[in-house]
This record gives C-alpha cells, structure tokens and sequence, in this order.
C-alpha cells in the first residue's frame, strides 16, 4: 500500500515536470517570439478625418536607439515577446515637442504589424494605429536549385 | 603467482605509449605554432571560442564510454535532433535564449527516441558497438534527409520562405540561425586580459561537468560503470544490464542535440545536411587527443582534448602556407590528423587489450625463470 | 556443531536427468543450521548439478526440471531463479571470480544493493537516480569483512588484489546479506595460498559458530576432514558415504571418491615401456591454458605405448597437450624423437610427426560450416600436400576433390561414421560422429605420436567403446604412440599401459592401471599414496 | 514447400523485399514512360563498373576479417597506377593495361601493411579498416598536392602543379573495355561484354585460387580460426594475404570503374567508396563472415539496378527524385541488419 502510494506520488510529480517543461516550451514560444514592427510616417485616414504624416519625427521602440522618420517613411524594428512600448516625439506645427507614449500588446501569431505614427501621434484608438501587416507574396521565382550536398566529411569548420 | 616485474624501460614505454595520442599532438602543435606565425592572443581567443563552443558536444560522449559501449559515434544522432529544433524555431520566428531553450525542449524527444532506437540497436551487436552506431548514424541520416529534404513543408510545415527551398518543400543547404546567433556566448561575456569570454556558456559547461560528477555518484552511474566492465557479472548481480546500456546511450543522445544547438548558435548558420555528420567524427577526435581511449575517458580529457585540437586545426593551414607555400596542404593535413588520431587510437586500445591477454603467460614464464634461478 | 529440530535444508530423493541420462538419482541429505558440510567427488560426479537444482537455475528448468522435493526450514521450496534463492538466505560463492576488477571491495560486495539516498531527481527520473551512499556503504561492507575475520580494507580495489583478498572479498559479499542462512563454497581455497586457506577455514568455524550452515566443495581432503562437520562423497550421481569428519582419512575418502571397481576392464596386455626408446620428452613445460594452468610438467612418453593423463578438472592435464602443441602461449622444452620442437608452432608440432586430437571439437576440433571431406582432409592437406594436384609444373596446388572425397569414405566406412554422404555439413553430425571425424582428421595424418583429449566426452555409451577400441587397434597395428587425456580415470584405467595424474599444474604421480583406485584418488587430491599407505598400514 | 521456405529463408527477408522491390521497379517503368532497354543497358553498365570493387570483398570476409572498410586503401593504389600509367604517356587500351600493372606493386604493397596492421587489432577489424581508409584518403590528399606529377593533362594549368581534382580519362583508357565487344540490340540494349568478361576474369581468379591449397587454408582460417591454428596454417600470413588480394582487387576496380566513368576522382574521391561496395555485398547474402562469388554478383545487380531504377521510376510517378535518400537508407540499412544478426557473430 506504502508502495503504491509513493508510486503514484512519483507519477504525479512526473507528470507535473512534463506539463511544467510544457509550459516552459509555451513561455519560451511567447516569450522568444519575433515580431517585426513596421513604423510608418505616412498620411492616415480614420473617421473621416485624415491625419497627415510629419515632415519629421522621432520614434522609439522600447529601449531602444532612436529612429527619425521623414514623410513617407517606414522603417523596421524586430523585437522579442508580445508586449512592447512605442514612443513617438514630435513638433507641432508651433514647434513644440510632443511626447506620445504608447503601450500595445503584438498577437502571438503575427509575424509583423504595422504602426502608424500620425495616429499615434493623433492618440487614436489602437486598432487604428496598430493594423496587422501581411507581407505581399512574392511571385515564386523557379531558380535553380542548391545541390544538396548529403554525406561528406570534408571539414568546414569546427 | 606474484606482480609482473616490468623493467624501468618496460614502464617508461608504456607511459609514452598510454599518452602517445596526446604527446605527438603536442608536438604537432609545438611545431604548428612556430611556423604559423599566429599571435598567442589571437590563438588565445579562437581556443577560448572553440572550448565554449565544443565542449558540451564532447562531454556527451562520456557515459556511453563509461557503460563500456566505446566511442558513441552515433551522438550524430542528437546533432540532428539539436537541428530539427533548431530549424522549427527558425521557423516559428523564436530568439534568443528563448529560442535556444525551446529547441532543447523540441529536440529531447527526439533525441530521447533516436537514443532509445540506437541503444537498442546496439544490445543486438554486443562486441561491435562502435562500428555499428557508426553506420546507425549514416541509417539515420538518410531518415533525417527524407524527413528534413522531403517531409518538411507538405508534412510537417514550415513556411519560411528563407528556409524552404524554392522548390517549395525541403530545407536549404544553408539557415541561417540569426535570431538565436551568439545568443548564450553574448550574455555575461566579459573580457580578460583583451581576450573575450562568453562567460555564461562556460557556466552552462561547468554544470555540465557538475552533473557528470553527480551522475558518476548515483546509482545508475555506479551501474553503468558496473556494466561497462563486466555485463555477465552486472548481470548476476541483478543489474538490467540491457535497459542501462540503452539509457547510457539516451542520455548521451540528448546532451549531444544540446550540444548541438550550443555549437550552432555560436556558429550562426547551420548546414543542414552537413553539420551533424562532422560533428560526430570531430568531437571523437578531439576527446581522444586529450588521451582519452576507448574504455575510459574523463573530464580532463574533454577540455585537453578539445585545446589540442583546435590549437592544430587552427595553426596547420596558416603553418602549411608558410612551410610548403600551400594554405590547402594545411587544410588536408588537419583532416589526415583528425582521422588518423581516432585510427591510432583505435589501434592502441586493441593491441593493449591484446597484451593484456598475455599476461598470465608471462607470470608463469616469470615463474619458471625464477624457479630455474633458485636451483642455481 | 548440530542442533536438534527441524534441519535448515533438507533434499528429499532428488533426481535429475539430462534427455535421458541420469546425472542424480535419489539424493537424501539434511544440512542443520551451523552445520558445515563437505562436499566431496569427482568432476561429473553431480555436485554441480546438486548445487544448481538447489538454486534453480535456468539451465535445469531449460532441461526439463528434477524429481524429489527440497525443504528449507521444513518448508517445501522449488526455486525458478537463483534470485529466489538469494532472497531465501542462500548465497554461492563461485570458484571463477565474479568481481569488477575497477570497483573497490566494498563497491564489489553491495553491488547491486546498494544502501542509496533519495533524492529530488530520482522522483522524476526513477530510484535509478538515488544517491549511493558512501558512508553506509563502508560501513556495512566492513561489517560483512568483519565476520569473515579477515583484514581487508573496503577501500582496496580488486584489480590490485592478491588472489585471496579476492576470494575473501566474493564471500563477504554473501555475508552482506543480512538473511544469509546457507552458504554454499565451491574450491573456494583451490586458488590460496596456504595461509590464506587457513584463515578463510577459520572463517568458516566462525560463520558456522554464528549459526550459518555451509555446504563446502573441496578437492582438498585434508581441509574437507579438517573444517567439516559432515562428509558426503558423492560418486555417478548418487550419495555413497555421508559420514560424520570424525576419524576419516584422507584415504578412505579418496577410495569412495573413485573407488568403482565392478564391471570394468582393466587394460590387460603386458606392455614393456622401459625397453623402448623415448620417443617424446617434455622438460619443464608451462602453459598459459585459462583454467587448465599448467606450472611445471616433466614426462617421458615411450614409443608404442599409451599413456593417459588423468586428474581433475582444472588441475592443468588439458593445458599439456594443448601446450604442446602450441595452441596456447608455453614454455619450457619439448623433445620429439631426439629433436627440439619449438613452441607456440603448430605447423612445427604437426611436421614433426604429431597430431593431437582437441577436448574442444566444435571450437578447435571441426570446421563445423563446411563439409566433413573437408574436415578429414584439411590438416593432411596442408601439412603434408596430399590430396593435391600439382597445375602449370608445380606451381599451382589444385584441391583435388575426388582424392578428398576417397579418403573422406575411407574414413567413414573405418570409423563406421553415419552420415549422409561427404558432403553433409558438419555441424548436422551428432556428437559421437563428430569426434569420430576429428579422429579420423588426425589419422589422415598418419603421426607417430598422437594426443587425444577427452575423447569421450560428450558422446552416448555405445560410440564411447568405439571410440575407445579404435584408439587401441590404431596404436596396436599401426605401433603409433598414444596420449590421452581424460577426466574419466576408469576409462584411462580401460585403454592405458601407464597413467600419470596430473594435480596443480605438475605431474602427481604415474601409476600403473592395475594400481588400486584409490592411489588414484589420493594423487588427484594432491596426496601422495606412499604416505597415504604407510598411514594405512600403522593403522 | 518447405524446401521454399528453407531457401527464403537462406535468401534472407531482406533481400527478397530488395529484389521484389525491384522487380516492382522492372514492372512499372514501362507504364511510366521508362525505356526498359536504356534501364537494363544502364544496370548492365554499372554492374560491369562496380562488379570488381564489391568482389573485392570477398577474400577479406573469407579470411574473416570482416567487411572490407578499408577499400578506399586499395583505391588509392588504383588511382596511383593510373596516374602514373597517363604521366608515361601511354595512351589508349595500352594505358590500361599499364595501370593495372603499375597498380600491383602499390596494391600488393599497401595490401600487405594493411594486414599487417589488422592483425595486430584482430576483433576490431572493422572500426578501424574504417579509419585506415578515411586517413589514407586524406593522407593521399596532401600527396597529390606536392608528387612531382608534371603531365599537362592532370594539373592544374594555373599553378603548374598538384593534380586536378578530376582527370579525364578520355585518350587514355575511357571505354576500353565498355567498347571490347559490346553488343547493341536494337536501339536502347547495350551489352558491354568486355566490361563483363573483365569482371568474368576476375571472378575466374578468386574462384580459382579458393580451390588451391592456399585458398583452402583461406576459407578455414574464416570459418574457424582456431581450427586452421590446430591444422599448422599461419593465420596471421594467411590473413594478409587475403588483404593484399582483397587491396589488388580494389586498385584493378577502380580503374575498372574508371575507365567506364570517364573521369579519375583524386582527393576526396575514393572517400565514399567502400559503404557501396560493402553493402552490395550484402544485399547479394553475404555475412559478416561468409561471402560467395555469387553473393557479389546478385548484390551488385540488385543495387545497381535500384541506384538505376529508382531515381527514373521515381521521377516519373511523383516528380521527386529521392533516390539518393532511398541509396543511404537501403544501403546502410543493409549493413546494420547484416551487424547486428547474432548467429553471425558467433561462430
């Protein structure tokens, strides 16, 4: 009976470590997760109303370097894990420096997204400025293949 | 019947001839250095990269050598399990250590059913072990092929298009691996004397080598060594002399894909259909010019081994370059030294295992000279 | 040494037979608790097999089981694997070693009883990932050391062991067992020294003191008469004395040993060995034979006569032909007919003029893949280029077939082998059949001297006397001298004009076959008859 | 019917799935839109190409010395004679012959220090014929580096020296014995006769030398060691002296091989060559220890005939070529079933 008892006492906690290194898998996929994040300067329409893109304007990804955009301009950050912080500055028209901080959480199964600047600036709802980004598929272009070289000794490096 | 008396020439020989692999490759170095020309501070930083980067590969030999099953060359087996990790989280977009531990957690099933396969395998062709898990490691690559050539993308899918070929199914030669590049070597890498350790790797080798010492401390350890030494006497004893061969080669099989993805995230890109068949034969090479044999192999092996090497993989093209005027003679000689170190090896250990045979003729005929004497 | 009440074991008409052929038959004996019993007899004499039945090993069941009852504590037990037996509180100490050279003693006696500590990993991994823990271990292994009254530190390892150390530490390993009741030693004193035999005998007085029964196989009589309580000889499968150790000589059990006078002829023809020259003299020679060790052998064989060579099993008497001729590493001078033969040579061996016919048909003796011509006629082949024809002026040897197969029938209508033709593979052969092509293998040679090993062993009663007449008829007409070598001293007895006995690797004595069984006996047992005889006549 | 059921299973499961498999391959090629002619043309040529490497096999295993690993060893012999052959500049069906010759000494030689060194390590035979293979490949690599060869057809024009990765064998012996007698049946059907009573030849020799009295003594010393030890035969010479055979037969195959490929593949070439050659054998039912001519014959056919087959058949029905996968996992798949097969590894 003490027998049986430690046994299923050992099979629970094994179970435990399986369903834990599961986890720990699942943890890893969102946490490890790239997302590409498009930032785009570009004139915006929502409502009605457009939201013109800035002659320029400076964004950052969390912590990192700064980016100055011009108009009509996208450029890219490849960032880890889902939740992420954009800030944007900007100058107004009076040129006064405005400071848009903005907080927003990528799907786990979006490769990139899109962020548009004016309407963060424009402090619009985030389903205006955050948008999925599917990239165009390219036509397949036929292009002779590799030769797949199989079993070969011959060092490369080590 | 007393101890066999060797005379002091007897015992200098087979000092020189236990330590003969790693004495000619010190000399071979020695040389290969002076003629190189290299720096010792860039020599230092390409060992310091290539122990972080090799080191846990080789220690995963050690268990099947200590269950008495000699060279695993089937570790290739984990390399491969290591890659298909590694190319599903390519796939999938994972980075960094994330991604690093995501392939650990992908390949060990992998690794785990491969091992099992080969264990198995193996019990059926006790005696010649080595030769077998040789060609299992062929058997198994061209299963890795079909899978990895054929099954990835109609089967199991893969969508990147920077990993499928553009046939549409089957990976490329080439992946490049630069989400999870210098992913562990990066974290907490310091510098020394201007020389830059990847710190963190170096820890993850250190509790490696911990878990080596505890492994040989357990109870599954004290019954492999048991095994390694004598199965029909395990055996008697009650051991599962079959099961713990198999585990041995289980264990092995998972640290090797670790080590793998270890090796390749310094690396950055990985061959898909190349890397893993090298990494084997490489790995033995180096684990046996640190003086390791056939039926025992320690620690201090790996990272002598491992040094040696390297130190000669590094120095022979530039010091073939230099002596003959041929960079190329350097590179082939590193080949014909990687190959024909493990053939020495191999050598050695049989003639040793012969002579120890002899033995018991040699006490008696010591016996009899003895008696002879006396009447004298 | 005994106590009254039920005895500890008990075995109760126990009967075994291998397909027919009786081994045991009707085994009674009782073994009380601190008892030790000696356990004495010839090789085939169904020791062996007694202490297999005991512990219900494979091979038993695999052959069909055994008759009678075995009763442990007045229980009635039928063991299916000697780990039931084990756990019962039978342990077996084996004369071959059965250590881990690398491991140290202590290692060797817990092996595989271990005293571990849990630990978190082994809750997910398995008891396999318990730690060992060291300390225990010492300190149990010492205990077991302890009872043995020996000085031996746990520590050592048993590669660097002296041979007794070794023994010591194998039976420590059963004493380790806290419900150790019986313990059975086979020639556990066969390989110490002498004073190691002293202290292991007075270890045995103090085990049995503690109450553990042991049941002790010897060839040494002196340390059976010495240490035991009881002494049961056993001799063709049956019990014939179980006597208190009381009073016994070393010659009273040496008789009942071997002593089996009925219905056997004893070789009758007056052969003169001393007139005739020595055709084979061997001087000093050693082998390195595992298990059949030969140390120091002198003897000289004369031409025509048939000498046997007896003894025991792994005293050495199978190292001296194999020896000679080279099959395993020798030493020492072997003279043929005036001339030195080298050692360690087959091909010298057998140019010579000798042939020897091995113990060990199926490993040395037959190419048992190929045909039996072939079997027949290889070693003339190549040794003396018969069966050939010469191609191309000489320069070609050619295997000529039809000549291979003549001698192959000549061979098989002389020695009456059964078969379907020539070319019958050999391995289909029965084992009678089989050694009759190894004979005739050696006769196809035509030698001068030949050795035989064994060459009954392993074959039914009816090729056994064909075998055996051929031998003679082949050294009566053809004058050929004769070596055998047999365990069976009555089939020596039967065949031989002299009969050395062989014991630790030199030769014991050499008797005439007429001599009484029991000089045998005595020499077998490392006795020397003389004294044994002169001990007898004061009585 | 028990007498089928004794020869399927002396044939081996294996092997009967392999030639089914084959004959599958045989039967649908029509369907698919394979000439049959071109097929058997295309096996019958390899077969005759490869014959003599694979029967370079057979007196190793018959000494029991395992499967013969080290073949690449005997290649390198073969690529020295032909290397050399061309660089006296003799030219045509002669340069043949002068390879051959000029390989023998190298074979012999090499064959000799081969068994020599196998002697020494009996029991792990095979693990190391491997090894003395792969670093005498890579030992020849340095080799063909810096030998004084100076024939304008074999080294690199830029450097003046060190041999081409791949010499071309045209103008010396490419097709000798393809062409010698060969056989065209209607358009596709090609027999190359000379390749084949090449082959024949060699075939004729091994067989002819196991009858002899050396050759007996060979087949014992396989099938039971201690036996021909008992008999007076010198196993450790009797060994060698199969390697060397076995050494010679590899040196004449790749020229064989060669002269029918066109091409001599120096450096990493002959690296590869012995897992083929190894398990063609096997798949003909040899053993680790037993091997006929025969088991050389069937073998090769069938493997050839797959390496053949497959990649045609297969490409017709799924438009995928997996024929090299399918290569490695029957081919090394044979020689795991052969070394793990227990009756085998005792004797």
């Amino acid at each position: 009976m003490e027998n049986k008892r430690a046994l299923l006492k050992r099979r629970i906690i094994q179970l435990a470590v399986i369903v834990l290194v599961i986890l720990l898998g699942a943890v890893m996929f969102v946490v490890g997760k790239e997302h590409t994040i498009l930032l785009d300067n570009k004139s915006i329409e929502s409502g009605g109303v457009t939201y013109n893109a800035f002659q320029v304007v400076e964004v950052q990804v969390d912590g990192r370097d700064k980016l100055e955009l011009g108009p009509r301009d996208r450029d890219k950050e490849v960032v880890m894990g889902q939740r992420h912080k954009v800030t944007v500055t900007y100058f107004d028209k009076y040129y006064e420096e405005h400071v848009v901080v903005k907080k927003f959480k990528v799907p786990i199964s979006q490769k990139m997204v899109l962020i548009s600047l004016p309407a963060v600036a424009a402090e619009l709802d985030q389903s205006v400025w955050l948008t999925n980004y599917e990239a165009p598929t390219l036509l397949n272009i036929p292009k002779d293949e590799e030769p797949i070289v199989s079993d070969d000794l011959i060092p490369l490096d080590f | 019947m007393s101890e066999l008396r060797e005379t002091k020439g007897e015992k200098f020989f087979n000092i020189i001839e236990k330590n003969a692999v790693s004495i000619l490759f010190l000399i071979i170095c020695a040389v290969g250095i002076a003629f190189s020309g290299y720096s010792l501070g860039y020599l230092g930083q390409e060992i310091i990269t290539r122990v972080a980067r090799n080191s846990f590969l080789i220690i995963s030999l050690l268990i099947p050598i200590m269950a008495g099953m000699g060279l695993n060359f089937g570790m290739t087996l984990g390399a491969m399990a290591g890659q298909i990790g590694l190319i599903f989280i390519s796939d999938w977009g994972i980075a960094g250590i994330p991604g690093m531990v995501l392939a650990m957690i992908i390949s060990t099933p992998i690794s785990a059913l491969l091992g099992w396969l080969c264990g198995k395998i193996l019990n059926m062709a006790k005696g010649r072990e080595m030769v077998t898990s040789y060609i299992i490691g062929f058997f198994i690559n061209g299963i890795y092929q079909l899978i990895v050539l054929y099954g990835m993308g109609p089967v199991i899918p893969i969508k990147d298009p920077a990993l499928v070929l553009p046939r549409g199914y089957g990976i490329r030669n080439t992946v490049n691996l630069i989400g999870i590049r210098r992913a562990l070597d990066d974290v907490l890498a310091i510098r020394v004397f201007g020389l830059s350790v990847p710190l963190m790797t170096f820890i993850v080798i250190a509790l490696l080598c911990l878990f080596m010492v505890w492994f040989k401390k357990s109870k599954l350890g004290q019954d492999m060594r048991a095994v390694g030494q004598d199965m029909e006497v395990a055996r008697a004893a009650g051991i599962r002399v079959e099961h713990t061969r198999i585990v041995s080669i289980v264990i092995s099989t998972i640290l090797a894909g670790y080590g793998m993805i270890i090796y390749l995230q310094n690396m950055g890109t990985l061959n898909t259909y190349n890397s893993h068949m090298q990494i084997g034969m490489f790995s033995i090479a180096a684990l046996l010019v640190g003086g390791a044999s056939v039926n025992r192999a320690s620690i201090g092996n790996v990272f002598l081994g491992v040094t040696l090497f390297h130190l000669m993989f590094i120095v022979s093209p530039m010091a073939g370059k230099n002596l003959i005027g041929q960079a190329q003679l350097g590179e082939f000689f590193r080949v014909f030294v990687s190959y024909g170190v493990i053939t020495l090896a191999l050598v050695l250990y049989e003639i040793r295992k012969r002579r120890s045979r002899t033995r018991a003729g040699r006490l008696l005929a010591q016996d009899q000279l003895d008696a002879i004497k006396e009447e004298q | 040494m005994k106590s009254s009440g039920a005895p500890l074991l008990e075995m109760r008409n126990i009967s075994k037979d291998f397909y027919g052929n009786q081994v045991l038959a009707d085994i009674n004996f009782a073994i009380q608790p601190g008892e030790i019993l000696g356990l004495v007899g010839e090789n085939g004499a169904g020791k062996t097999t007694l202490v297999k039945i005991l512990f219900g090993m494979e091979e038993i069941h695999q052959t069909g089981g055994y008759g009678g009852e075995v009763f442990l504590n007045g229980k009635r037990v039928r063991y299916t694997t000697p780990f039931d037996a084990l756990a019962d509180g039978i342990g077996m100490v084996h004369q071959e070693f059965s250590l881990l050279p690398d491991f140290t003693a202590s290692e060797n006696i817990l092996l595989n009883r271990e005293p571990k500590n849990r630990t978190l990993v082994s809750e997910v991994f398995g008891d396999r990932l318990d730690r060992i823990d060291r300390k225990e271990m010492r300190e149990r292994s010492q205990r077991a050391i302890a009872k043995l009254g020996v000085d031996l530190d746990g520590e050592m390892l048993v590669s660097e062991m002296p041979v007794g150390y070794k023994q010591f530490t194998e039976i420590a390993r059963e004493l380790s067992k806290d419900e150790i009741k019986l313990l059975v030693l086979d020639e556990p004193t066969a390989v110490l020294t002498e004073r190691e035999a002293d202290i292991l005998l007075s270890a045995m007085r103090n085990l049995a003191a503690e109450g553990i029964a042991i049941i002790f196989i010897s060839h040494r009589l002196q340390e059976v008469i010495d240490v035991c309580d009881t002494v049961m000889v056993m001799r063709d499968g049956v019990i014939v004395q179980n006597v208190p150790s009381t009073d016994l000589t070393i010659h009273e059990v040496a008789k009942w040993m071997v002593g089996r006078e009925v219905g056997q002829k004893i070789v009758d023809r007056n052969f003169s060995y001393e007139e005739k020259p020595v055709i084979l003299s061997l001087k000093n020679l050693w082998v390195d034979m595992p298990g059949e060790t030969v140390k120091d052998v002198s003897l000289d064989i004369y031409k025509g006569e048939i000498l046997g060579i007896g003894g025991l099993a792994g005293q050495g008497k199978l190292g001296i032909p194999n020896g000679a001729m080279g099959l395993f590493p020798a030493g020492g001078e072997v003279i043929f007919e005036g001339e030195t033969i080298p050692l360690n040579q087959p091909r010298q061996f057998l140019n010579a003029g000798m042939a020897f016919v091995s113990e060990d048909r199926r490993g040395v003796g037959l190419l048992l893949d190929e045909p039996l011509d072939w079997n027949i006629a290889f070693t003339a082949m190549q040794i003396q280029d018969k069966y050939l024809k010469k191609l191309l002026g000489g320069l070609i040897s050619w295997r000529n077939e039809k000549e291979i197969e003549a001698v192959a029938r000549k061979y098989i209508e002389a020695l009456d082998i059964k078969c379907t033709g020539t070319k019958q593979i050999t391995k289909e052969l029965s084992g009678g059949n089989q050694q009759k092509i190894c004979l005739g293998k050696a006769f196809a040679v035509e030698p001068k001297l030949l050795f035989v090993s064994e060459p009954t062993r392993g074959i039914d009663i009816g090729a056994k006397s064909l075998v055996l007449d051929t031998i003679r008829h082949y050294n009566e007409e053809l004058g050929v001298t004769i070596v055998m070598i047999s365990s069976e001293l009555e089939e020596l007895r039967s065949v031989c004009d002299r009969i050395a006995i062989i014991t630790n690797g030199k030769v014991a004595g050499i008797l005439p076959p007429k001599t009484d069984a029991a000089h045998f006996g005595v020499l077998m047992v490392g006795g020397s008859p003389l004294e044994e005889e002169r001990r007898d006549e004061r009585d | 019917m028990t007498k089928i059921r004794k020869f399927m299973k002396s044939f081996g499961w294996p092997r009967i799935i392999i030639g089914l498999f084959l004959l599958s391959l045989f039967i649908i090629a029509p369907f698919v839109g394979v000439n049959l002619g071109t097929s058997l043309s295309d096996t019958l040529i390899r077969f005759g190409m490869n014959s003599v490497l694979v029967l370079a096999m057979v007196p190793m295993i018959h000494s029991g010395c395992g499967l013969n690993f080290g073949l690449p060893l005997g290649i390198i012999a073969g690529l020295l004679g032909g290397t050399l052959s061309i660089q006296f500049g003799f030219t045509g069906g002669l340069s043949f012959l002068m390879a051959i010759i000029l390989a023998t000494p190298f074979g012999l030689l090499f064959g000799w220090g081969y068994g020599s060194l196998l002697n020494r390590v009996k029991g792990g035979e095979m693990m190391i014929a491997t090894y003395v293979g792969f670093s005498s490949v890579a030992f020849m690599c340095m080799m063909w580096l810096i030998l004084p060869y100076n024939h304008p057809t074999m080294i690199w024009g830029y450097a003046g020296s060190g041999l081409r990765t791949t010499i071309s064998t045209e103008g010396f012996y490419l097709h000798t014995l393809n062409n010698f007698l060969q056989i065209q049946i209607g358009e596709k059907l090609i027999i190359p006769t000379g390749m084949i009573l090449f082959f024949a030849l060699m075939a004729f020799l091994v067989w002819a030398f196991l009858h002899t009295k050396t050759g007996t003594a060979m087949t014992a010393v396989g099938s039971n060691p201690v036996f021909a030890r008992a008999s007076g035969i010198n196993i450790d010479r009797t060994r060698t002296l199969s390697v060397m055979m076995s050494t010679w037969l590899g040196a004449i195959g790749i020229l064989v091989y060669q002269q029918s490929f066109g091409f001599i593949q120096l450096y990493m070439g002959p690296f590869y060559m012995a897992l083929p050659a190894v398990s063609a054998i096997l798949i003909g039912g040899a053993s680790v220890n037993k091997a006929s001519i025969t088991n050389v014959v069937i073998g090769t056919l069938f493997f050839q005939g797959i390496l053949t087959m497959t990649p045609s058949v297969m490409n017709s029905i799924i438009h995928t070529d997996m024929s090299e996968v399918i290569r490695i996992v029957v081919s090394n798949g044979m020689i795991l079933y052969a070394l793990t097969r227990k009756s085998e590894v005792s004797r």
